[in-house]
Formats: structure tokens, C-alpha cells, sequence
């Protein structure tokens, strides 16, 4: 007998790779391929197993050719398939952009609605113990900036698994960003297949001080830096946007309604990116009458250094989210949270989804 | 389906359809009613032709911008094709890809791509999909010397021949990538030999002979359907036309008209027209004739697209 | 004798390749490379003749290898060399778009300084008769959120000739993003070497009811619309950019600030994008203090279609920018101006830079 | 600079200070002290070191994220390489770059790329401004077997060869990329017949003889100085460690014990030190001891880089 539903804890690399085995024993036509998906180490474990039960033929690795091998997938995807193309780091898809923006994105449209591209990408987002320049990037918004793509980065292990099951059956291209840092965490995750519907925000907290919208690993450290404002008295109303594209403006404007203060921290840089995108709807809703306090935070405007001392001043954490946070919502810049504090805070596993 | 007395007649059916197709392309052009860049491939169609011969309607064939031929000879609608260059709601694509994004998903014309080399891995992992679905189908990915270069020709390549994926790459070698000649381009004329280094089939076609070109492909198409794994074929040919647009520019410099007459001598159509029965040639060119007309009125009383369809078909 | 500098007239790609022939007069690690670029067309003229002043060691076709050829120019750059790489369409640089944003944009920065990268990217943004999906994309967003690129987008002959020098004399890789549709407009372009500023914008019209900014050739789409709306008695001032990275966000927020209106008119898709860009800083300009009316115009949220009757629903054109400026600054839906006149618009010649 | 007395002595030292070093780093990375992923090349360091006797200052070589073997035998600073690895200020790019960044720029060291591949083209420009610049150095590319799967491999070959620049292509073929083994990512194992078809030079060792590739290169590297292009070489090889971490990992079942110990039977590090005169190698020995040493205090002794450093270097 299995276990209820909502006691069991998963970790979201657990949940990943559970979605994807739930997504292959439903249908036929689903296959897996990516570096090294099949080797002892498994993709961090998300895609561990997998090889043993569907075999070489469903489940393989690929030469280290990342550009033709998601042109294999789309056409694979064109002709009934339905492929996931696993890569270890989100870095590496500059390789097949073309691919991913001038054929996986088009082609619906392209050719007039008679080819169809249900192609997986799962992709992951590297961070610290020298991830660096080229291990560490979040480049979502140059794929929700492309029509015909979508993009979503699960926060959580319930949401890992969902969206993952919810990808394999879109038609679309689907992007799924995830967060090495995310791995390890767990949430509550049903044991029976299921979806997470695409465009649709979550409010992980409910506040009337500010809204903090949060993008993947974003959505930890905000939850993070929300405990330390509690204590200030602030209440900030936390939403984790789910999917980057499509995305759910309404929870997030009806929210800005309510606290008229918007931060957004992104898991990316700023310059034309989804952080921009959100803010820019917010200032142009006919439903916002007031200009509402916004800020954006995410990647320094740099590269990322692999050294900690300056790899910790690259991004955003529950510190500094909550110093400019309580600046935004009170106005005054009297409070910084106790390093120990954040620590601590630190040590809050969420057992999303919340 | 029209039968045919002879493996020539059927072949030249298939490439007058294209040349008189894309002479007639060209004619109408400078009217400005085709808003479409138009690789033509006339002198080029005999590959096309001998090669498709041998596939079936669940086969899949892929070509390139210049894939007018491919279209026609895996057996795209010739009035949806038409319509396409027309801008029209009946094309194959609504209007949405002009002549250079061609496609017939029902024809196994898989949809074409002007960003050149990309179709070539999309071709393969259509392979790769018959092969999971266990068909004993076969998929034939045609495209361009200057393809060749791109690295995701030998990715595809390395990958189809690893996994011995049913396809044949088929290049169309007419030693130009738009006015760049081999020379510049290739540090060696040996891509026959390179591809062979990956333990498939390759073998290379100097003269523009449409039937050996056909029995060969024949005997290897066989050999896929029974899991043999990918080939290769290397045609040696020529470009009659500018590369894009409807007009010969042999005067511009940039290659000679000698060259051009020693392949035009050798012309296909010709030829192979000049072997068939006579009453049966004249035949299949009234019905050619009479198709392409008919596609052109087709086309030009067909409606566009109303605007509001700019938003059909983003996502499926 | 040369003639006097204002006295000239030049076309856009005579511009571009001027700027690029002086440049190599002036300074012999210059080169250029690229598909096509000395055939007797020469990407539309704005590379004719290169090849027979400069030979063919230093002007030259390449391959077909987008991804290589941009290593290899970058590997030139950092020897020393400053080359100048040609890409007929700027859709075409997803297929280098790992040596872009991997290599290029980090190098300096990863390598601590020790490494510059002086490279020049030229792209052309193809339009109408057919171009459709993968011939007609303005990417730019994707290079501007990359710290270490620079961007970017002259809108006239003057522009295109003094930001060419400028982009070979900057030691970072710099895009310089053409139009299609631009190549044959004219303006007054000095005969002697000179260079145009990065990150200064440039106000091409003044007016009080609301700013609008154009990217590349919206600059000139917008300015035809102000005609229209000048009947109309509403003066729009009309900002371009000129560089997208750096941007002179200050020059957009000081003209926001005087009209409390911005229409933003970029060459591209909205979603991520540099028109979210701006409209994010106006959003969070604490000299900003009432909520502005904003809008973004931009292309389609679809793939380009190559049929006529789509594509002019695809982009922005200086009616539907008139109309929607017209709405923002007066609130008003009263007035759509006559066909016959926005055909007028079109034969206006904007003798950049204005 | 040291003198030694013999090629194999100059060898040696080069080898053991890789092997060395590495061993340390090895043993330091427990401690957390190096926050930097490791990508250890103890068994193949000769390859780099046979290679890059043969080149001068100004010279370039390129190298991987596998790379400390490459940066040191080009010349790189020791010090600056550990503390790169401690992500500290006096690194070679002040801590911005780890072990998988390593770059020289003063020494011909290119920054070397963590993402497979990208290194190559890059080191094609490098042997490109050579030309221009009418130098008669040449640039040294090392790469793994993984990396030539890249599509920028065959384009970066072509180009190469297309222009007679003045580029050895290396190959460390250790049969690995991360854990899955050549058979699952190669058609055929013939990629040097394959690079042999752009009409270069092209060389394969399928033994770790330390003094036959370096005979070898010596005369290929020559050649190139006088203008005759590029050439490769693909040596065969063996990774001792782990793809990256400190560790040996036979235990993980993806590869045999018996494999490397065969290879580890012919370790160049002990042969070639057997073969030199006992009070040289001691001395050789000792003085690397020495320099590892220095070099941990240097690096454990040397500042961070403060966080308002983040900002620099972003745009030159
Ligand atoms: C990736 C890419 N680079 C450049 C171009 C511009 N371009 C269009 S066709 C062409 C030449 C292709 O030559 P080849 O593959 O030999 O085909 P052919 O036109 O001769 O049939 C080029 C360079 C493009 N469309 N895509
Ligand atoms: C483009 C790219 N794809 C995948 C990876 C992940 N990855 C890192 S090293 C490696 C294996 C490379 O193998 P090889 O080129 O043989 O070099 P080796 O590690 O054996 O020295 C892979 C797949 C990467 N860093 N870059
Ligand atoms: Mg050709
Ligand atoms: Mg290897």
C-alpha cells in the first residue's frame, strides 16, 4: 500500500526524476537523452535508475554534441515522440540556441500549424563552490523573450514533479530551469502522477507590507528573508511566478494592488530580463493607479567569479533581500539583520509548495 | 496515380515538374505577386528526383530553402505550393513560410529551414523516430555543400551512423554557397572520404547521371530498411540560376559561363527527355502544363490571410 | 578638395563601410571577416570594395561556421588583432551564441583583466518581402542582458559610420545591429573619421505631450508617426537611444519627466525585452515621483509570417504608433489618421541626425 | 631557468611538477581551503609536457578546465596557480577564474574554457593573428576526446587547415568524458584518418612514449614556423582520478581497475624518472618540493579580493 499522499517527503531531484519515470510509464512515446543522463551518478540523481527501466533505447547518452543533438530532438519530437533533453547546466545551452529559437520555437507557427514540437528541456542552474563564469547562469529571459517557447523553474520538489508531468504532455517546447542548490530540498509530494498547471503564480505568503516575487532558488531566499522582516513587523507577501512563461500577471498585479511595494528578485541578471518584464507590466496596468514602489535585485552586473569572497556580493541572499526589502516598505534604512540571524534562517528547510 | 511505361519517364515526370514549375516561378516574378525569396534549383532537380524515387508516402524527405524539388518530388501539393509563394491562406503553410520554409507533414515533407545546416539534425532525429517506433521507414535529408561546413553536419553525422539511424544525406555539391566557391571555403575537396572515416556508405557522383544515381540510392534505401544504418551520397552538380532570384547571372564575375554550358550540355531534362517515348513525353508535358497553370490560378484566386490570424498557431 | 562636411549626403551602407574602411586605414590590426563579404555584392554594398583596397588576407569570406569563426575572432582579438565580424542577419547569431556570451562577453572579466576581446560584431535585421521567421529577428535584448557585451543600433547613415568606428576603437566586443530597411536612407555623414558616443542618447524631436523611443528602424517608423500626430496638435519628443549597452537612461527619464508620458517602440519582441528595460527604470526612478503613462509597441508576440497581409499586422508602423501615442497623450480614442497620409509619412527622407 | 642535462631530465621535471602539484592540491581538498572543481590530469601530464618543450614564450597553448598541466609546463606561475585555486587576489585572475579559468596571458598561456570545446576556435584566432601579424610563432591547442564530438572541432579543423595556419590540434583521448566511454559517443574510432581528409598531417600514439611524441612534434612544430600549416596529433592516454574531485573512483564500476593498471604500469612520471641520473632527479625532486611548498604558503597566505572588487573588470 502506498503511502497518503501529503506525508511523504521528497527531495526535488528525487521528484524530478520520479515525474519523468511517471511521464515514460504513461506513454510510450517519451524518451529521455543528455550527457551523461545514464552513468552511476545520474544527473545529481534526478536521472538515476532510469537506464535500468526503460533501457538504452528510451533512456541514453549522447556525443558532446549539443546542437545537433536537440536538432535530433525536435525532429525526433516532429515525427510523434516526445523527447526530454536533459543538460547538466543552463550554461551550455548557448550551444543550441539556434536549434531552441529558430526551429523548436517556430516551427508550430512556421508551418502553419500542421508540425508540432513536444520537446523537454530540462536544464539546471549552477551556483558557488566555483561554479564561475560559465557554471552559473540563468538565462530564462532570452528564452521567454522567444514567442513559441515556454519556460518554468520549479522552486520545489512538488513543483519539480508537476511541471515536469505537465511539460511532457505540452505541445510546446518547454523549458524546465532548475537550481543545483534546489536539489537537496524537499517538499510534500504525492506519490500518483500529476500536473502543475502553467501559468499559474503561488503565494507562498501572504502579506500587506510588500510584494516579494522570487524566481527559482529566488523563491527560497525570499521565504527566507520574509521570516526576517516578520520579526521587523514587516509582512511581505511572497509569489513564486511558477512558470516565467507563460506568466500569471494578475496574482502578481492584484498582490501590488494590495502593498503597493514591488521587489522582484530574480535568479538572473536584470538587464532586459524577467525582472524587467514584470516591473514593465506593473507600470503599465491601467489596474495600478498609483506608481508603486518597485526595485529589482538578481546578479550583480558582472560575471560570476568563482572566488566566495566575491562570489557572496554577486547575489542576492535572505540579507540583503530583507535590508532592501524593509527599505521599500518602511521607507527608512535603520535595520540590518543580525548575521546569525540570517543564519538561521538559513537552516528553514520549506516543505514547499507552501 | 499516374503509371508511368518506364523508370525514365516516371523520373522525368518528376524533374520537368520542377523545372517547368520553377521556369514559370521565375517568369511570374518580376510581377512582384511572389513576395518570397526564391532559391530556384533548376539544372539541380535530377538529384531530388532519383533520389525520392524510392521512398514511400510514410518516408520523410527534408531539403532546404532551395527545396521547391524535394517538395514536389516527396509529393507536396503543387497548388499548396503555389499558394505558399503567393502568400496565400490555402499554402501548405497558410502563407506563414513562403518558398523558403516548405512542408507537407502528411507527405513526410518535413518542414524546410533557412538557417542553413539546421534541418540536417531534424532530419535525424526523424530517423531516430522510426527507429523507436520500429518503421521500416527511411527519412533522406538533402542539403548543400556549403552545409557541409557547419559543425552540426558532422554532429549529425557522427550521431545518425552511431545509433545506425535509417537516413540518407544527400549533398547537392553545386560548389557555391551563394558566390563563395569550394576553394575558399573547404581546406579539402573531401567530404566523400571524411564521411566514410565514420564507417558509414559514401560514395561520390561527378556527372550528373541520373540513373546511376537512382539504382545506387536504390540498393541502399533497401539495405536501410533493414537496419543497415545511414548513407551518403556526394552529387557533384551546378547552379543555372542566381542564388536567389528569378534570373542567370553569369555576367557578374563570379563564375564563368563556360563552366555553366559544360553542365548545361549534360542537362537532365533534356537528356532523359530526349530517351522516352515520344507520345508518352508529350503527355506528361501537357500534364505538367496544365498543372502548373492550374496552380497559378489557384494560387492567385486564393485569399491572404486576414490579419487576425497573425495569431494562430503560436503555441499547439 | 573634399567637400565640406555637412554639405554630403550619404547612404546608411555606404556609412558602414566607411566607417569600416577608415578604421582599417587607421589602424592595420583592424580586419574584417564574414560570409560573403567580398563577393561583388558585398552584404548590400556596405562591404564593396573592401576586399580590393585592403586584400584578401584582410577582408575575407569564411566558412560556414558561425561558432567557430566568432572563436576565431575572438582568439584574433586577443592576440591583438581587432577584427570585424560580418553576419548577414542577425538570426543567424544563435548559432554563436556560446562564444558570444561564454567567451566574449566573460573573458575580461574571468581572466582578471589580463585578456581584452576588441571585437566587433556587425548583424543586419532583415524586414518584409518574405523574410519571416528566422531572417527578421531584432535579438538584441539577449546581448544587452550579458554583462561585458555592448549594443549598439544605429538608425541612420551618421550613426552607422561614427558607431562603427567607435565600436573597432572600444576594446570589448561590441554588436553593432543594422537594418535592412534602413540601408538606403541618407544623411549627412562627414567625409573625415569621426566617432559617435556610446551611451548618449539622442533627442531627434522635442516636444511636451509624451516621449516616445524608437530602437533602430522604429526610430524612424516613431518620427513619422510624430508628423502625424504633430496635425493633431500633440508634439511627441522622440528619443533614439543609439546604444542599447550602455544605455543613457538619463536623457528617457528627463524627457519622461517633462511629458509624464513614454511610449516605447522597440524592434523586437516585448516580452524580456529592451522595452521592458526602459519602462523597468521609469518604473523605478525615484526622480519619476507621479506614475507615468507607459506603453510598449514592438513586434507581434508570434513567429514573423512572410505573407504581406500578416506581417504588416506583425510590426509596429507609424499609424499604429500614432494611434497609440495619440490615446496615451490625450486619452482620447477619436482619432486613426487617414491612409493616404500615413502613406505621405513614408516618403518623408529623415536626413539623420537630425 | 634550470638547466638540465638531457631532454628526459627536462621532461621529467616538467611532468613531476604536474604530477606533483596535482597530488597535493589532492590532498589539500579535504580541507574545503580550495572551493574551485578540480579536474585532476595525473597519468596524462606527459602529453603536455612533450608537447610544450618544443615552444617559446611567445608561443601560445591552450588547454581545458583540465588545464594546470598545460598552464605550468607554458610557464605559468605555480604561486599564481594556487592561488587562483584558493580563489584569492594574487591569483593569476585574482580569484575571478578557479582551476577551470587558468590563463597566462604574458607566458602564451590563452584562458582556458569550462564549457567543452570553445577553447579550439579560440585558439585558431590565436594562430589566425599570428599570421596577420607575420610572426613565426604557432599556437599548441589541447583538447580532450569529448571536446572533438563539438561541432567548433570540425569547423575550427577546416578553417585551420583552409588558411595553412600555424596550429598543432593535441588530443588527449583518455577514452573518457566524464564517465561514458568512447563507444557510446563515437561512430568510429578513427578520428585521425578523419582529420587526415582536411589534408593535414595527422599522427596517432597509442602509447604513452614520452620521447617518440616528442621527436614528433619537434619536427611538426618546426615545419610550422616555416609556413606549413596546421597538424594534429591524437594521443591515446589514461585519467587516473576522477573526472573531477580529489579522488580515484575505479570502485564506481564505470570503468575497469584492470584498464588502469595497465596504464599505470607504463606511468611516464616513474619510467622516465628511472631513466635519469639519481642525484639530477633528486635535485629536480627536491626543488619541486620546494616550489609546491612556497607556493600552498603563498596561496594560503594571500588576501581575498575585497567585494567591491566585484565591479572591476567587467568592460576594458
Ligand atoms: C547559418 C546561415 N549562415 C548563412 C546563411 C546565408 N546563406 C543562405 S544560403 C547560403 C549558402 C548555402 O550554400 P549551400 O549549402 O551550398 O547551398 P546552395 O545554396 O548552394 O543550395 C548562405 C551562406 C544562412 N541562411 N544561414
Ligand atoms: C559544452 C559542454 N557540454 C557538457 C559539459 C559537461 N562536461 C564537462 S567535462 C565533459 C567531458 C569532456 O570530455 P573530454 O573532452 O574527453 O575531456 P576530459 O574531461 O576527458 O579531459 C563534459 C561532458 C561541458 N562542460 N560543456
Ligand atoms: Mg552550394
Ligand atoms: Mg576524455
Amino acid at each position: 500500500m502506498s503511502t497518503p499522499n501529503t506525508s511523504r517527503l521528497l527531495k526535488y531531484f528525487d521528484a524530478l526524476r520520479e515525474g519523468a519515470e511517471q511521464a515514460m510509464d504513461a506513454d510510450s512515446s517519451v524518451f529521455m537523452m543528455g550527457l551523461d543522463i545514464d552513468d552511476h551518478k545520474g544527473i545529481q540523481g534526478s536521472t538515476k535508475g532510469l537506464v535500468d527501466k526503460f533501457g538504452p533505447e528510451r533512456v541514453f547518452t549522447t556525443p558532446l554534441s549539443e546542437d545537433a543533438m536537440t536538432g535530433v530532438a525536435i525532429g525526433a519530437a516532429m515525427a510523434g515522440q516526445r523527447p526530454i533533453h536533459v543538460h547538466i547546466r543552463m550554461d551550455f545551452l548557448m550551444l543550441c540556441m539556434n536549434q531552441l529559437v529558430n526551429i523548436a520555437a517556430k516551427s508550430h507557427y512556421m508551418y502553419g500549424g500542421t508540425v508540432q514540437v513536444p520537446l523537454v528541456i530540462r536544464t539546471m542552474i549552477g551556483k558557488s563552490w566555483g561554479q564561475g563564469a560559465q557554471h552559473s547562469q540563468g538565462l530564462h529571459s532570452m528564452f521567454a523573450h522567444v514567442p513559441g517557447m515556454k519556460v518554468v523553474a520549479p522552486s520545489n520538489a512538488y513543483d519539480a514533479k508537476g511541471l515536469t508531468m505537465q511539460a511532457v504532455r505540452d505541445n510546446n517546447p518547454v523549458l524546465i530551469m532548475e537550481h543545483r542548490l534546489l536539489y537537496g530540498t524537499e517538499a510534500y509530494v504525492p506519490e500518483e502522477p500529476y500536473t502543475v498547471e502553467f501559468g499559474k503564480a503561488r503565494v507562498l505568503r501572504e502579506g500587506n507590507d510588500l510584494t516579494i516575487v522570487g524566481v527559482s532558488n529566488m523563491v527560497m531566499e525570499a521565504m527566507r528573508a520574509a521570516e526576517l522582516l516578520a520579526e521587523q513587523g514587516i509582512e511581505a507577501e511572497v509569489i513564486d511566478p511558477v512558470t516565467i512563461s507563460p506568466l500569471d500577471f494578475d496574482t502578481i498585479e492584484a498582490s501590488v494592488n494590495k502593498t503597493g511595494k514591488l521587489l522582484v528578485v530574480d535568479n538572473a541578471w536584470l538587464n532586459c530580463g524577467f525582472s524587467a518584464e514584470i516591473v514593465a507590466r506593473v507600470a503599465e496596468s491601467e489596474n495600478i493607479s498609483l506608481k508603486p514602489a518597485v526595485k529589482r535585485m538578481g546578479f550583480a552586473p558582472t560575471t560570476c567569479p568563482t572566488t566566495p569572497s566575491l562570489e557572496d556580493a554577486f547575489y542576492p541572499n535572505p540579507k540583503t533581500i530583507a535590508i532592501t526589502a524593509y527599505q521599500l516598505a518602511s521607507g527608512k534604512q535603520d535595520w540590518v539583520p543580525a548575521d546569525d540571524q540570517c543564519q538561521l534562517a538559513y537552516q528553514t528547510q520549506f516543505k514547499g509548495p507552501f | 496515380m499516374t503509371e508511368y511505361s518506364t523508370v525514365e519517364a516516371r523520373l522525368y515526370a518528376s524533374i520537368a515538374l520542377v523545372r517547368r514549375a520553377e521556369e514559370v516561378i521565375s517568369e511570374i516574378y518580376p510581377s512582384d505577386k511572389i513576395k518570397s525569396p526564391v532559391h530556384l534549383a533548376i539544372g539541380q532537380e535530377y538529384i531530388a528526383a532519383a533520389v525520392i524515387d524510392h521512398l514511400r508516402g510514410s518516408d520523410y524527405a527534408s531539403g532546404t530553402y532551395r527545396g521547391h524539388g524535394v517538395y514536389l518530388a516527396k509529393g507536396g501539393d503543387l497548388n499548396s505550393m503555389m499558394a505558399e509563394l503567393y502568400g496565400k491562406k490555402t499554402g501548405c503553410a497558410q502563407g506563414r513560410a513562403g518558398s523558403m520554409h516548405l512542408v507537407e507533414a502528411g507527405k513526410g515533407v518535413i518542414g524546410m529551414s533557412a538557417v542553413v545546416g539546421t534541418g540536417i539534425p531534424v532530419a535525424v532525429g526523424h530517423a531516430l523516430a522510426i527507429k523507436q517506433q520500429r518503421r521500416n521507414d527511411v527519412v533522406v535529408a538533402f542539403m548543400g555543400d556549403g552545409s557541409t561546413e557547419e559543425g552540426c553536419f558532422s554532429e549529425s553525422i557522427n550521431f545518425a551512423a552511431l545509433h545506425k539511424l535509417p537516413i540518407l544525406f544527400v549533398v547537392e555539391n553545386n560548389r557555391l554557397a551563394i558566390h563563395e566557391p569550394l576553394h575558399k571555403r573547404w581546406a579539402a575537396d573531401t567530404l566523400t572520404e571524411r564521411v566514410a572515416t565514420y564507417g558509414i556508405p559514401a560514395t561520390r557522383f561527378l556527372e550528373p547521371d541520373v540513373l546511376a544515381i537512382h539504382e545506387h540510392v536504390g540498393k541502399v534505401i533497401d539495405d536501410m530498411r533493414t537496419e543497415a544504418g545511414p548513407a551518403f551520397i556526394e552529387c557533384h552538380t551546378h547552379r543555372w540560376y542566381e542564388h536567389v532570384g528569378p534570373c542567370e547571372d553569369y555576367d557578374q564575375g563570379y563564375r564563368s559561363l563556360e563552366e555553366g554550358e559544360q553542365w548545361r550540355a549534360k542537362d537532365v531534362y533534356v537528356t532523359l527527355g530526349q530517351s522516352l517515348d515520344e507520345k508518352e513525353k508529350a503527355q506528361i508535358d501537357q500534364d505538367i502544363e496544365a498543372s502548373i497553370q492550374a496552380a497559378v490560378e489557384f494560387a492567385e484566386q486564393s485569399p491572404f490571410p486576414a490579419a487576425e490570424e497573425l495569431y494562430n498557431y503560436v503555441y499547439a
